[in-house]
């Protein structure tokens, strides 16, 4: 049998016993840690933005001499008296609940459809992630292919159907919905998979103990399943949200805002008045009308709800 | 009520027999707990009880109905977690009303059966708050209300009390304990802990690898071990084992351990035939006792190698040669780490196991 | 024997059903797109579309020799790899001080996620402006940076990446428990040692998840590649766009094209699976 | 000698920890600190250890302030109660880790981790990484890890609690023979009268941050300055009945809640009284109660049997009276049926007396010891 046997402390003497290297602080080494990547974000984050700022305040047209004197709020004015900028504000809107609602909808749906799947749950997850992996001005330039009005395939499958065969694009009152439907293609399966793991990673045991208490399954779902799982639901929807707000490549490569401007969201108006009609001071101010809109609204959506996780990360 | 019968019950997952063909009877309002260390298959055999998980091969049967087919909501079984699974979207008052709810209560009775149900448990005070709110206990004796507010026909406690306290196990223990005399469930009770078994069970089965070791009172599993895992697994502090030969000296049928010669007990002397000639001695540390006189008659000499006070006793560890053995002392036993001392042992408690095959070969 | 649970078939084929259809839906415009790409010219525009065909190489010859492909290829690797480096490096310092230190309490990571949730649109303009004005520059000669140079994409891209990066980073490390490290310490090493030898190695995967992200989203991104090159930096996705010509789109090396752009992303989701959906909500969910 | 002077520990703005502790761990000593969940035990180790500093309040060692001191430089070990194992390395390295970090030889390093893996019985998981390890086996690679080299002193977080009782039972002798024999300085956290009282050279009874009692073992047990010490060391634990002091023909007598008993006061205990007529709690150990069938001289105290466990070697009988339950430790044979009418030998002067919580006698010798 062997004992424990560390060997015998030296019985201690004092300070020498001890290295006092007294190093820096931990506050000064976890500043020292984030002050590389808080410069590169500061100055390559508010750089920008403090030029918008200025040059939303100025007279700034490209075409003529670039940034020149000052001229308060008179952008502001223009813009918000500009009907194509709220015209791309409603466009905006519309794709923005259209498109998420539906991703929502669809998305929730299909993630409990997998989630009772059993064989083959991993392929399945695989498949349904590849639209995620690629560049939306590709492949959205791609769908152009698909939705062409001669040999596109949608057309084509919709004919041998006996369906109607729309204009997708060239139809001012299918374009946006043209738009959409790529929207979801695109992101539906985002929506899917983050709620299908939240499902999964509900506890199991309120669930067996429903099922001993004999509950109904609509009742399990009403009253369990979708409240655990109703902050991974507004996680979701926010984080579309914002990204649908911002919509750009889709519109750049599938409508370019057309037919006429009626696709045109507001970051495609905003690049069309910047860099096409070089209204540098019209379009920073936007710019900035925008950000603070997006920002002001989905963060202070998206603040407690990260926090919220960031506490349950915490706990573990 | 029912009772509920287990015929050559078996469970894998995938290549791994969790429960390898286990069969027996829980008499209608019986306590039987289900022992074993963890991965012994007891979880298991308590889910497919509840039909929480499906068979593999054998049958459930409640009173005479197989019921494997039968689905858990049908099967009127409640059942206490260890993890409590409360429903955490719902107030503590909805947790308990719950299955109430889910069997069409009318509101009024369900809040009277709340009620009362809160009240016997001590839980008014909780009815209002969110199980994220409570202390473990509170929520363990929530996940217990909630089992016992309807009659089911089988309560099943799945380590029940393994999260709390000292103090507030036993208040539980005895809780539960009693709440079985009163209402007379039928209850199977699956835990890890000997001492819970021990103090609250009618009847133990104990479980090792998928198997069942024995079946029997708390007193048959701990003065009548089946095999020798079922000695070392119940009794605290553990039971020493001795692995020897028998040999035959001076008419006297004795095992020899190391080199010593400790004669067996008068009841198996004249069964030498029927015995193995390699045996695996059993004996309780409580049945061990210290000899510091040196003229007096003892089985073993050993060094010891630390002293252990406790409340109202000590446990000495004693290394014999290379086997370390527990002795339990009075406080007044005054012996020093590194001392040599004498060991009787109380032939009445020893035990035998066959040392190849582990099974207990005849009592002392 | 004894007669087991069954579940019931007709709603369990339904759902097979179900599942293939949506499957057929998300996968059908990229099989579609590799479909097309190894068409033969002719058979690109027919209608009804051909399904049987002789494949042929032809349109990756065409996007790779004709349009300057080669050289997109190139720039998309270089700007893509290099961003991430930077990203890395820089940002899993800053999200390992987050993690561990709470530097900030909470408000200066929230206002770095700020930044990600910049619209680029809106700071496209001023990068616009100042990259023109760097690239006058020697600075920015040297450095190549300025418009149509690729270290204006690469500088974009860290920033935008940044930000993410640190809260998937953060979501990583704060899953290493901290008695590690402060074990490590009580064992007599100092902080950066805990950092290289307990930290770091634990993290790997985390920090080569998040490297991955960095890397896919740099591969695709459209706007600043769009905006800020013209031909000699230009990458793929906006490549993609040169098959536009006068006597219309040549879809076949379209298809091409688009297939060598989004077949490495692909392969990299595939490896990733696990993680994508850690990684799309900053960290916020585990997969 | 480690000393903690008015410690405080507060996490956010609300949560405190530990609330203005003072405590000292002599040299040469295994000081257990015991307590419920959140009492602040595990926090109290950190503190010491340096990985968490205290918001206010000084900790010395050998009188000289070492909250500066950063933690490599205490040489000081700790056991983590969860485990904190490296897992990208093989618990060889694990057990290496502290080692290579004071630039021992391979040699050197290669005889400490097997004598330590011998020790703990590990010796076959050496090759394996921590992910492949039992709970058991991590904690006791854990503890290896704590002990494998010299420290001035040894900060154990319930090292042993996640063992299998045959394992814990051993290891738990171990680590007293360690204490014993190398005169190592240590503290550890348990949950676990049983160890508490087992290894304690001295105990600190923790609740909510603050200390409810420092002492040993036998003080502890014995002498408990309050209910919560009396009701939380010992088990089993030690029961309670509320009783009034009631006064009859000159006669003071305690009376349980619930009854119509009188229990005698003698005039020992009468001081302690001090002439208050409120409530005063009864404690009482199993051991320091018996149970008969019949009444007779020694058990006076009728009472309804509530339920009985089975020990093996003993029977713990829970007996109502009045509106209280007593336990009462019984030999293996008595074993009285529920509902059934015992009597008890409740002695007010052998037993605890608790005034608001405060104890304000105790027995003076063991009544069966």
């Amino acid at each position: 049998m062997s004992t424990i046997s560390a060997e015998t402390n030296p019985v201690s003497t004092g300070s020498e016993r001890r290295r006092r290297g007294r190093s820096i602080s931990d506050t000064w080494f976890s500043v020292l840690l984030i002050t590389p990547a808080a410069i590169i974000i500061l100055f390559f984050a508010l750089v920008p933005l403090g030029y918008a700022l200025n040059v939303s305040f100025r007279q700034a047209d490209l075409t003529r001499g670039g940034i020149q004197g000052f001229v308060g709020l008179d952008n502001y004015r223009t813009v918000l008296a500009d009907d194509y900028f709220w015209q791309s504000v409603r466009t905006t809107l519309v794709f923005t609940f259209f498109a998420v609602g539906i991703e929502m909808v669809l998305g929730i749906a299909i993630a409990f459809l997998i989630n009772s799947v059993t064989v083959g749950k991993t392929l399945v997850r695989s498949l349904l992630i590849l639209p995620l992996a690629t560049a939306p001005a590709v492949t959205g330039l791609f769908w152009r292919y698909l939705y062409d009005t001669q040999f596109g395939l949608y057309n084509y499958f919709l004919g041998l159907a006996g369906l109607p065969q729309p204009n997708w694009l060239g139809d001012i009152k299918i374009a946006l919905w043209a738009l959409i439907v790529f929207d979801v293609w695109l992101w539906m399966p985002f929506v899917a998979l983050i709620v299908l793991a939240g499902l999964q990673s509900l506890p199991k045991e309120p669930f067996e103990a429903a099922e001993l208490d004999g509950a109904s399954t609509y009742r399990i779902l009403r009253t369990l399943t979708f409240p655990m799982l109703m902050p991974v639901l507004f996680l979701v929807a926010i984080l579309r949200t914002i990204d649908a707000l911002r919509l750009y490549d889709a519109v750049a490569v599938l409508t370019r805002g057309g037919p006429g401007t009626i696709t045109e969201t507001m970051t495609f108006y905003l690049w069309r008045t910047g860099l096409q009609f070089f209204r540098m001071d019209q379009a920073s101010a936007m710019a900035l009308l925008f950000l603070y809109g997006v920002i002001v609204g989905s963060l202070f959506a998206l603040r407690p709800l990260l926090n919220r996780f960031a506490a349950r990360a915490g706990e573990r | 009520m029912a009772s509920i019968t287990l015929e050559n019950l078996v469970k894998h997952y995938g290549a791994v027999e969790a429960v390898r063909g286990i069969s027996f009877q829980v008499e209608d309002g019986e306590f039987l707990a289900i022992l074993g260390p963890s991965g012994c298959g007891k979880s298991s055999t308590m889910r497919m009880i509840a039909g929480l998980e499906e068979t593999s091969d054998g049958g459930i049967y409640y009173d005479d109905k197989l019921v494997n087919a039968v689905r858990a909501r049908d099967r009127n079984v409640a059942m206490a977690f260890e993890t409590y699974a409360l429903y955490p979207t719902l107030t503590v008052y909805e947790n308990i009303a719950f299955p109430l709810r889910s069997a069409k209560w009318k509101s009024e009775r369900v809040d009277e059966k709340v009620r009362e149900i809160s009240h016997t448990m001590e839980l008014t005070d909780l009815l209002d708050r969110m199980p994220g709110e409570l202390s473990g206990g509170q929520a363990q004796r929530i996940g217990l209300a909630r089992a016992l507010v309807r009659e089911p026909a089988v309560f099943l406690l799945d380590e029940p009390i393994s999260h709390l306290d000292t103090r507030q196990r036993h208040r539980m223990r005895q809780f539960i304990r009693h709440l079985h005399l009163e209402l007379q469930y039928t209850m199977i009770y699956v835990t890890h802990d000997q001492e819970e078994a021990m103090a609250m069970a009618d009847r133990i089965v104990v479980m090792h690898e998928g198997l069942i070791r024995q079946i029997g009172t708390p007193d048959e599993v701990f003065n009548d071990p089946a095999d020798d895992f079922v000695a070392g697994f119940v009794g605290e502090p553990p039971i020493n084992f001795l692995e020897g030969s028998l040999v035959q000296s001076n008419g006297t049928l004795s095992l020899r351990f190391r080199g010593h010669l400790i004669p067996l007990p008068e009841s198996l002397q004249s069964r030498g035939d029927s015995l193995p000639s390699e045996i695996k001695m059993g004996i309780r540390p409580f049945y061990v006792n210290l000899r510091l006189d040196p003229d007096e008659p003892y089985d073993l000499a050993g060094e010891v190698f630390v002293v252990e006070t406790l409340q109202d006793f000590c446990i000495v560890s004693i290394d014999v040669d290379d086997e370390r053995l527990q002795v339990v002392a009075p406080l007044s036993a005054r012996v020093q780490r590194r001392e040599r001392v004498h060991l009787k042992l109380d032939p009445e408690f020893m035990r035998f196991f066959d040392l190849q095959t582990g099974k207990a070969v005849g009592l002392g | 024997m004894y007669q087991q649970q069954k579940r019931a078939t007709p709603f369990g084929v339904l759902r097979y059903g179900l599942v293939l259809v949506v499957l057929l839906w998300t996968t059908f415009p990229i099989a579609w797109m590799i479909i097309t790409s190894f068409k033969p010219a002719d058979d690109v525009m027919r209608m009804p579309p051909v399904f049987v065909f002789k494949p042929t190489f032809d349109n990756y010859v065409y996007a790779i020799e004709k349009a300057n492909f080669a050289l997109f290829i190139r720039n998309t690797v270089f700007v893509a790899v290099a961003s991430t480096v930077l990203v890395i490096a820089l940002g899993t310092l800053a999200a390992y001080s987050f993690a561990r230190y709470n530097t900030g309490e909470g408000h200066i990571l929230f206002f770095i996620l700020t930044t990600k949730m910049f619209p680029a649109i809106a700071v496209v303009l001023p990068y616009f402006i100042i990259f023109r004005e760097i690239g006058k520059t020697s600075v920015g000669q040297a450095l190549a940076v300025g418009l149509d140079r690729p270290g204006a994409l690469i500088i974009s891209y860290t920033m935008f990446n940044l930000p993410f990066a640190i809260w998937l980073l953060v979501s990583f490390f704060q899953d290493i428990s901290r008695e590690l490290e402060d074990s490590a310490r009580l064992d007599g090493y100092s902080r950066l040692q805990v950092l290289a030898k307990v930290v770091f190695p634990l993290a790997t995967p985390g920090i080569a998840v998040t490297a991955v992200f960095c890397l896919i989203f740099s591969w695709n991104e459209f706007l600043f590649a769009y905006i800020l090159t013209r031909d000699a930096a230009r990458t793929i996705t906006v490549g993609v766009e040169s098959f536009f010509t006068l006597r219309g789109i040549l879809w076949g090396p379209v298809a091409a094209a688009a297939t060598i752009s989004v077949l490495p992303m692909i392969i990299f989701v595939l490896l990733l699976q696990r993680y994508m959906v850690r990684g799309l909500t900053f960290g916020a969910v585990r997969g | 000698m480690i000393e903690l002077r008015n410690v405080t520990k507060r996490f956010g703005l609300t949560t405190l920890a530990v609330r203005n502790l003072s405590l000292e761990i002599r040299d040469q000593e295994l000081l257990v600190i015991y307590g419920p969940a959140g009492a602040g035990k595990t926090t109290t180790l950190r503190l010491i250890a340096g990985v968490t500093k205290p918001t206010t309040g000084d900790i010395l060692q050998d009188d000289e302030s070492i909250v500066d001191v950063a933690p490599e430089n205490r040489n000081m070990a700790m056991a983590f109660e969860n485990y904190a194992l490296y897992s990208h390395i093989r618990v060889y390295d694990n057990l290496a880790f502290p080692l290579r970090a004071r630039g021992l030889s391979k040699q050197e390093i290669d005889q400490q981790v097997h004598r330590i893996a011998h020790m703990l019985q590990i010796d076959e998981l050496l090759d394996r990484r921590p992910g492949f390890l039992s709970g058991g086996q991590r904690q006791r690679v854990a503890l290896g890890r704590a002990i494998i080299r010299p420290a001035s002193i040894y900060l154990l977080d319930e090292p042993i609690g996640h063992l299998d009782a045959k394992l814990r039972n051993r290891m738990r002798g171990e680590l007293k023979a360690m204490a014993d024999e190398q005169h190592s300085t240590m503290a550890l956290v348990t949950t676990s009268s049983r160890e508490a009282l087992a290894l304690g050279d001295r105990i600190v009874i923790l609740r909510s941050g603050v200390i409810e009692q420092i002492g040993t073992p036998e003080e502890v047990y014995r002498q408990p300055q309050n209910a919560f010490v009396a009701a939380f060391v010992g088990e089993p634990p030690m029961s309670f009945l509320d009783t009034e002091p009631i006064q009859e023909e000159g006669h003071l007598y305690l009376r349980p809640q619930g009854t119509v008993l009188q229990l005698p006061v003698s005039p020992q205990l009468a001081q302690s009284l001090d002439g208050d007529t409120t409530r005063y709690r009864l404690g009482v150990r199993a051991s320091e109660i018996t149970v008969s069938s019949q009444q007779d001289e020694e058990h006076q105290t009728p009472g309804e049997v509530y339920v009985v466990e089975h020990l093996g070697y003993c029977n713990v009988v829970s007996v109502k009276v009045g509106d209280g339950l007593l336990r009462a430790l019984v030999g293996s044979n008595v074993r009285p049926s529920p509902k059934e009418n015992v009597w008890l030998s409740l002695d007010c002067d052998h037993v605890h007396l608790f005034h608001n919580g405060k104890a304000v006698f105790h027995p003076s010798r063991l009544r069966n010891g």
